[in-house]
């Protein structure tokens, strides 16, 4: 026919944070092929991870900005079972209060996001006005906006002062009534669905055989969430993970509307379990053994493989990162859509390309 | 259009926007900043030098200085914690741009916390193979 | 003496951000500077993510070989004058990846960067104040390039 | 015989005589020298009848049958052999409704005539300034087709048969604009059918023969409406001389030969839902597209309106039904033609709409409709020509008619791509003479306000088509400097034919005034109250002015101003954004709807032409029992 | 008097559009605020342009030059059409020209998402214009084409035809829901996507002069025989017209360009329609 047109798509867009490069095909508008061009990002993480393992838990923190304090949970948690130590109580719960604010700033920036990518930019500025608020707590606890730096393997290196507690309560309390308007209006806004609702469907069987994890899959209908292994402090919490049925980027965008609430939730049931003890654990020698070690990050099921020899270079270390999983299934949903519906769609599997690529 | 009301409430409210710099920065106190030397107490163990994950520090143990590459440093703490001499402290503020990498050279002969500044060779990029 | 051009040239500087393999922590943070907290439209900037349009590169990553020539497609697209700022640790001397294989070591590797910014990731604040040190130097070069004109 | 009649006898005579020299003589250099012949012939003689007219001030030249002594015997049997040959054409191509119509037609013929005693109505021919126009089109655009054909069929093996039937065509469309006597109008409608037929068929393949006869039977269709509505006008009306019809007081029944003659016109002009024809019949060489398919012989429907528009626009509900029919038309092959990918289809759809809106202008029943739609006619026929003769010329250079081949063409055939774009500009945008009548359409609409709304989609759907398909000429590879219209590799020939075409189109457009007031008018004032008030430099109607000059003048300094201005070699010239990749990027135009969609549209359309045709029939008869 | 009248028309021709910079300053102090940020200056649109003025000239092909020159031209001689008192329905088509050299400009450059922007700017056209169309042609049944005849009673008359007017400006300021082509998170700018320095500033100033039209047309439909009333209501008419366009802009998503064509031919369509209608119904004639 020769009636198809082929344009790049990324890797340097307006739609999307990161490089990622989407070959479209088009008829007219219509999408009627995708390939996905990975890759730009990557750097060599694994190796870099490998060289010393007392300096890595900073460099895992680099692997993804995003969701950075749960790739360094991953990797002291691989390191903590290698060692064979259960981390004090106390810093259980303030890893799980980190990840749950990082898991806020996570989905407060992809919903701004997708409203940015459908063009509504004052839903944008409303979600990071928000998303400013936790940043700032989490400048006040960890002492910077994005890498806590506070894991270390055998705990958490940085305690949370009872002041910082009443912080952290009061920022709940502010911030919730705002995310209820925040998910007022992402439910409701009659343009937002109508750019939203159908785009991009992911059935339930098409999320499995793509093996989705994270948000994608839980708003396709799998009720997976790693969060109920009950690593660090989930045990002690009360949840159940958040699931829809319908598989379009408005699923997609609620469930992530609804974890920031449920979140809020972790955080504040998390604040009165927290007594007074220590935070971590002094280890000793150089870990030898191998160690699998999974948390549920913002994009999903984040999967650390360690394998030490006693030597202060580890002699593999295996990242699987949600992001990965949930990338590729973009050619599951891209074609048919339109180029409209391209950075909505992409941007609503929540690409965190520095992830993929590592 | 749910955006309305609170469209028209932001109209008519303070805005967000900080006024930096014409006001400083809000830090919290506990602000991972950068890092200073007090050389006085410096020993010279090259603790920090080898605990840094990104080579940021120099340590010359014949010179007596201890070197910071600023646009190397990640500011996680980890030479603050290693110190056996609490020589290194973490402060508030940050480090600032420059139009060369920056390194900060604290040595014997100048007072606590100050530092000779001095920058690393710019690259001008290279023409494409 | 300062022309009225360059007075214009300061008070309007468009960005446009390219991530060449950072963390993503910089980006967040550049994002942020869109929003209402640091708003840098205050200064007349806007986000065109067009090398044709921009004023100042906003570059993250420590260019990964991949985005090498990516990023020097985007630098030769983008008109003079323009000026390059490096984001983070990473752009600036590629740190934090100093041991990985695919990375070039930082952003003046490939292109030249007139501000380097520190920090892992860079504050929004750092930010605006490389902004502000990079319009400075447009003002000193404008300053200087008057004197020529009239020497 | 005076000197007018000499030059009418000679416009319509000289080309026939033509055709019998080119079929006999057969060489190559013969057939050149008959055609060059004629044309100077046909040109020179065309504007000695303006001249002449102009002499009389535009006063109607009739001549009578009289005059005419030896021909018009001969004319009668010509008739009569003519619809024979149908019944014959319809035989040997099988179809059994070519043949019926054929019959039916043949069957009235005789009917007529021995109703009038085989006695032309006097005058049998009538000059007046609507018929010199299309006179004057025939004559010089298709004299400048007939000269663009010795290049482009130069190496057909059956040229004696190309230009034989176009000679005949041009001969016949003169014959048939100055024929005031229906029966002798239905003569050489006829001939131009049978050209159409032959020349639509010439390339002979499988295709080519569908859509010729697929033509033969929708334009018989409609002679045979024809020939029931000069019957009927002869049982109302007394008489088969258009210019005796009555202009008041018609109804019921009355009002049958014109719904009938309308539909004749519908036919010939490929009026929804007799459009399909015109569409298949783009297989014909371009020449033929360009001569009859959009120039001059689809003309000859809506020519027909006009001609009886005096009695048309007092017959209140076909007046409406025909500004219906052909809005429709206009709205939906606008519509169409957005969707189309190849260039003489799109230029079809295209004609289709403006013949729709000369309709419409009759329907629309103001002076100033009509003097509108008299101006369309005129300016759409020289811009219309002019584009499919480019498309022609780049098929030549390209290989292809499709929009999508003509891909950067601007680089590789500028003068064709010129060519193209001031075919485009004159027939879009202003202040150029097709722009002059619909602002004019726009005003007279005002009366009929249904008709703005299909007005304002169906003009900005003109834009969408004609400018995708410049977007596609335009988008030369990246660093392409602007070349000299002399770099162009195009023969000599397509070069004078399409220059001289653009000169046309722009040097008329400047004096729409004076066309307005020497051409137009004139016709208009026979029939109708004054309508347009120019002086020249500006056309006033009751609400409005459109300065032509200022404009012109405007356009003409914005253009050369920027080629002044924009030097070459100051820019520098970068790659194309592709998102940081280096991307060689192929532009594919954007078509809107799936084949099935556009044949759901054509149905669709089709189904309300149906419609609203059936109402044109049924209200007389309507009327009349009430 | 003539002489002095001339030279009133040529100030408006050149301050119009300075006031239109002015107002999209305002519209981005103003989105600014309704963002809860601080927002630019008001002067920033003539910063920007004077910016862009100083840049160096960088291009895909010439033609891309001569059409932003053409569009400038063309907008600015549709607004001193419009400002002289000429016809209406001449300066719409003139403008219209200005649009479509836009699109050429666009297509003129090969590059992907300047041709896309270039055929979703048509489709823009393609919803607009006609809307536009009919406001004109309303105008003159109601009134007059010659814009210096038009008088009062417009407002009164054709209240729903102004309120078509609204989604023409929200797609003409290209304001979400209906900036589809220049659709910043799809086709970075669209047509505008390969223009840069120098000539996006010619592009930008094409933009004020078409937009002063545009908010000419507006300004028509308030008249009163008080020149200081007059003036006041039009100015206030107009400002209303841009409040409204920014509300709509703050408080939804981009469409499609499906939807945007079906709404704007729909809903412009319809609303003139039923004033048309209504004020048959109620006059007895148009």
């Amino acid at each position: 026919m020769g009636r198809a047109t082929t344009i790049p798509f990324g890797p340097q867009h307006a739609a999307f944070l990161e490089p990622l490069n989407v070959t479209l095909t088009l008829e007219e508008e219509k999408v009627v092929g995708a390939v996905l061009n990975q890759g730009y990002n990557h750097r060599g993480m694994e190796h870099a991870l490998s060289l010393d393992y007392r300096k890595s838990q900073y460099i895992s923190e680099r692997v993804c900005g995003i969701c950075s304090f749960h790739h360094s949970t991953a990797y002291c948690q691989g390191l903590e079972s290698i060692y064979g130590i259960d981390v004090p109580e106390r810093g259980r719960l303030i890893r799980t209060i980190m990840m749950e604010c990082q898991r806020l700033t996570s989905h407060l920036l992809a919903l701004g996001h997708i409203a940015e990518s459908v063009g509504y930019e004052n839903l944008f500025m409303q979600c990071f006005r928000e998303r400013e608020l936790v940043m700032t707590l989490v400048n006040r606890i960890s002492g910077n906006r994005v890498h806590y730096s506070m894991n270390v393997a055998g705990g958490v290196k940085r305690d949370i002062s009872p002041e910082g507690l009443k912080d952290i309560q009061a920022t709940m309390s502010r911030l919730r009534p705002r995310l209820r308007e925040l998910h007022r209006v992402f439910s409701r806004d009659r343009t937002l669905s109508k750019r939203t609702k159908g785009i991009g469907v992911l059935s339930n069987q098409a999320a499995r055989e793509w093996g989705n994890v994270g948000p994608v899959s839980r708003a396709s209908g799998i009720p997976r969430d790693i969060r109920q292994d009950g690593f660090a402090a989930y045990s002690m919490v009360k949840f159940s993970p958040i699931v829809r049925e319908e598989g379009d980027c408005y699923a997609r965008m609620m469930v992530r509307m609804d974890e920031c609430l449920q979140s809020m939730d972790i955080i504040e049931q998390c604040l009165p379990l927290i007594k007074d003890g220590p935070v971590a654990i002094q280890m000793k020698g150089h870990p030898k053994g191998e160690a699998y070690s999974r948390v549920e990050a913002p994009r999903g099921e984040l999967v650390y493989f360690i394998r030490a020899n006693g030597k202060t270079a580890l002699e593999r270390i295996k990242l699987r990162t949600p992001a990965l999983m949930n990338v590729a299934s973009l050619l599951a949903m891209l074609p048919g859509c339109q180029l409209a519906d391209v950075p909505t769609i992409t941007v609503s599997v929540d690409p965190c390309i520095c992830c993929t690529d590592r | 259009m749910s955006m309305l009301t609170s469209s028209i409430k932001n109209l008519f409210s303070r805005p967000f926007t900080t006024r930096y710099p014409k006001v400083p920065a809000d830090l919290p106190p506990g602000n991972r900043g950068r890092v200073l030397y007090d050389m006085s107490r410096c020993i010279f163990c090259r603790k920090c030098e080898r605990s840094c994950p990104t080579v940021a520090i120099i340590t010359d143990r014949d010179a007596k200085t201890q070197t910071v590459i600023r646009h190397r440093c990640i500011g996680c703490n980890t030479c603050v914690e290693v110190c056996p001499t609490e020589t290194i402290t973490m402060v508030q503020e940050y480090s600032r741009p420059d139009t060369a990498p920056t390194v900060n050279v604290f040595s014997l002969d100048l007072p606590r916390h100050e530092y000779r500044i001095e920058h690393l060779p710019r690259h001008d990029g290279r023409k494409k193979d | 003496m300062m022309t009225l051009e360059s007075k214009m040239r300061i008070r309007s500087p468009w960005i446009m951000h390219f991530d060449t393999g950072s963390c993503n922590g910089c980006d967040m943070e550049v994002w942020a500077l869109l929003t209402p907290r640091y708003d840098i439209e205050r200064f007349g900037a806007m986000n065109r993510a067009n090398p044709k349009q921009a004023d100042i590169l906003l570059i993250t990553g420590p260019v990964t070989k991949r985005c090498e020539d990516r990023l020097r497609n985007l630098y030769e697209q983008t008109p003079e004058p323009k000026l390059v700022i490096a984001c983070g640790d990473c752009a600036s001397t590629g740190a934090p990846f100093h041991n990985c294989y695919n990375v070039n070591g930082g952003v003046d590797k490939v292109i030249p960067v007139d501000v380097y910014v520190p920090g892992c990731a860079c504050r929004p604040e750092v930010l605006i104040d490389a902004l502000v040190l990079g319009l400075s130097k447009w003002r000193e070069k404008a300053a200087g390039a008057d004197k020529e004109a009239e020497g | 015989m005076s000197a007018g009649e000499l030059l009418a006898v000679l416009l319509f005579l000289v080309p026939m005589i033509g055709a019998v020299v080119v079929l006999v003589g057969r060489s190559v250099p013969v057939i050149k020298v008959t055609v060059a012949a004629v044309t100077v012939v046909l040109a020179l003689s065309s504007v000695g009848l303006l001249l002449v007219l102009a002499s009389r001030s535009f006063a109607p030249l009739a001549i009578e049958a009289q005059a005419l002594y030896p021909l018009s015997p001969v004319l009668i049997v010509a008739d009569l052999a003519l619809t024979a040959l149908f019944i014959i054409i319809g035989w040997r191509l099988r179809s059994m409704i070519i043949a019926a119509a054929a019959a039916l037609n043949l069957a009235l013929t005789v009917l007529l005539g021995a109703w009038t005693g085989f006695s032309e109505s006097d005058p049998a021919m009538l000059i007046d300034n609507l018929a010199l126009i299309m006179a004057l089109i025939t004559s010089l655009v298709g004299s400048v087709i007939a000269i663009y054909s010795f290049r482009y069929m130069r190496e057909d093996p059956r040229q004696p048969r190309f230009f034989a039937v176009t000679l005949l065509f041009l001969g016949g469309m003169n014959a048939a604009v100055f024929s005031n006597d229906l029966l002798w109008l239905f003569l050489f409608w006829d001939v131009t059918t049978l050209c159409s037929f032959l020349l639509i068929a010439h390339d002979g393949t499988m295709e080519a023969r569908d859509a010729a006869r697929r033509a033969l039977a929708i334009t018989l269709g409609g002679a045979t409406a024809f020939i029931i509505g000069a019957v009927l006008a002869l049982e109302q009306y007394g008489t088969l001389s258009i210019s005796d019809f009555p202009v008041a007081g018609l109804g019921g029944l009355a009002l049958l030969p014109l719904s009938l003659l309308a539909i004749a016109a519908f036919t010939k002009s490929a009026q929804l839902p007799f459009q399909s024809w015109l569409l298949r019949a783009m297989v014909a060489p371009t020449p033929v597209s360009a001569l009859l398919h959009s120039a001059t012989m689809v003309n000859l429907g809506v020519y027909l309106l006009l001609r009886i528009s005096p009695s048309i626009v007092n017959a209140a509900a076909i007046n409406w039904l025909v500004a219906l029919i052909s809005g429709a038309t206009f709205l939906a092959s606008n519509i169409l033609a957005m969707t189309q990918r190849n260039a003489k289809r799109v230029l079809a759809w295209s004609t289709i709409g403006n013949l729709g809106l000369v309709a419409m202008c009759v329907g629309i029943s103001t002076s100033l409709a009509i003097a509108a739609g008299v101006i369309l006619l005129l300016y759409h026929s020289i811009s219309k020509a002019l584009l499919f003769l480019s498309v022609g010329a780049a098929k030549e250079g390209l290989g292809s008619e499709d929009i999508e081949a003509m891909e950067g063409m601007r680089a590789k055939m500028p003068f064709v791509s010129a060519a193209l774009f001031i075919g485009i500009f004159t027939i879009v945008l202003p202040p150029f003479g097709m722009f002059a009548s619909k602002w004019i359409i726009s005003s007279a609409a005002l009366t009929f306000p249904l008709l703005i709304f299909l007005l304002g989609v169906g003009f900005a759907s003109t834009l969408v088509y004609y400018f995708k398909w410049v977007g596609n000429i335009l988008s030369a590879a990246p660093g392409s400097r602007r070349v000299t219209l002399r770099a162009d590799p195009l023969p000599a020939n397509y070069k004078w034919t399409l220059g001289s075409l653009m000169g046309g189109a722009i040097v008329l457009s400047a004096l729409i005034g004076p066309v307005i007031r020497y051409l137009v008018q004139p016709f208009i004032d026979r029939h109708f109250i004054l309508p347009v008030g120019t002086n020249d430099l500006n056309i006033f109607t009751s609400s409005g002015e459109f300065p032509v000059l200022v404009l012109l003048l405007l356009v003409g300094l914005i253009f050369a101003g920027l080629a002044i201005i924009v030097r070459p070699g100051e820019e520098e010239m970068s790659k194309p954004y592709a998102s940081g990749e280096d991307f060689d990027f192929e532009s594919r135009g954007n078509y809107f709807a799936s084949e099935a969609a556009v044949m759901q549209g054509i149905k669709v359309s089709e189904g309300a032409g149906v419609l609203l045709v059936v109402l044109l029939i049924a209200l007389p008869i309507a009327l009349e029992v009430m | 008097m003539d002489l002095l009248a001339y030279a009133l028309q040529v100030l408006t021709v050149i301050v119009a559009p300075l006031v239109v910079g002015l107002a999209m300053g305002m519209d981005r102090k103003i989105t600014a605020r309704m963002q809860n940020r601080r927002g630019p200056p008001v002067l920033q649109p003539f910063y920007d342009v004077g910016k862009l003025l100083s840049k160096r000239p960088m291009l895909l092909s010439e033609l891309q030059a001569t059409f932003a020159g053409a569009a400038l031209l063309f907008h600015a001689a549709a607004l001193a059409l419009f400002v002289s008192g000429s016809d209406l329905l001449v300066t719409f088509f003139v403008s219209g020209t200005g649009s479509v050299c836009l699109v050429m400009g666009a297509f003129s450059a090969r590059s992907p998402y300047s041709f896309i922007g270039g055929q979703r700017e048509l489709l823009a056209i393609l919803a607009y214009e006609p809307v536009l169309f009919l406001v004109v042609l309303s105008i003159g049944m109601r009134s007059s084409f010659l814009v210096g005849d038009i008088q009062g009673g417009l407002l009164h008359d054709l209240p729903l035809v102004l309120l078509a007017l609204v989604p023409v400006l929200v797609v003409l300021l290209e304001k979400s829901p209906f900036d589809v082509p220049t659709a910043h998170q799809e086709i970075i700018s669209g047509p505008y996507v390969e223009y840069s320095g120098p000539y996006l500033a010619i592009l930008e100033v094409a933009r004020w002069f078409q937009l002063a039209f545009v908010f000419g047309m507006v300004t028509l439909f308030f008249w009163s025989g008080d020149a200081v009333i007059s003036i006041a209501g039009k100015l206030a008419l107009a400002f209303a017209a841009l409040f409204a366009t920014i509300v709509i802009d703050n408080a939804s998503a981009r469409l499609t360009r499906e939807n945007m064509v079906s709404f704007m031919l729909i809903a412009g369509i319809g609303l003139v329609a039923i004033n048309l209608l209504v004020l048959f119904i109620l006059k007895g004639s148009i």
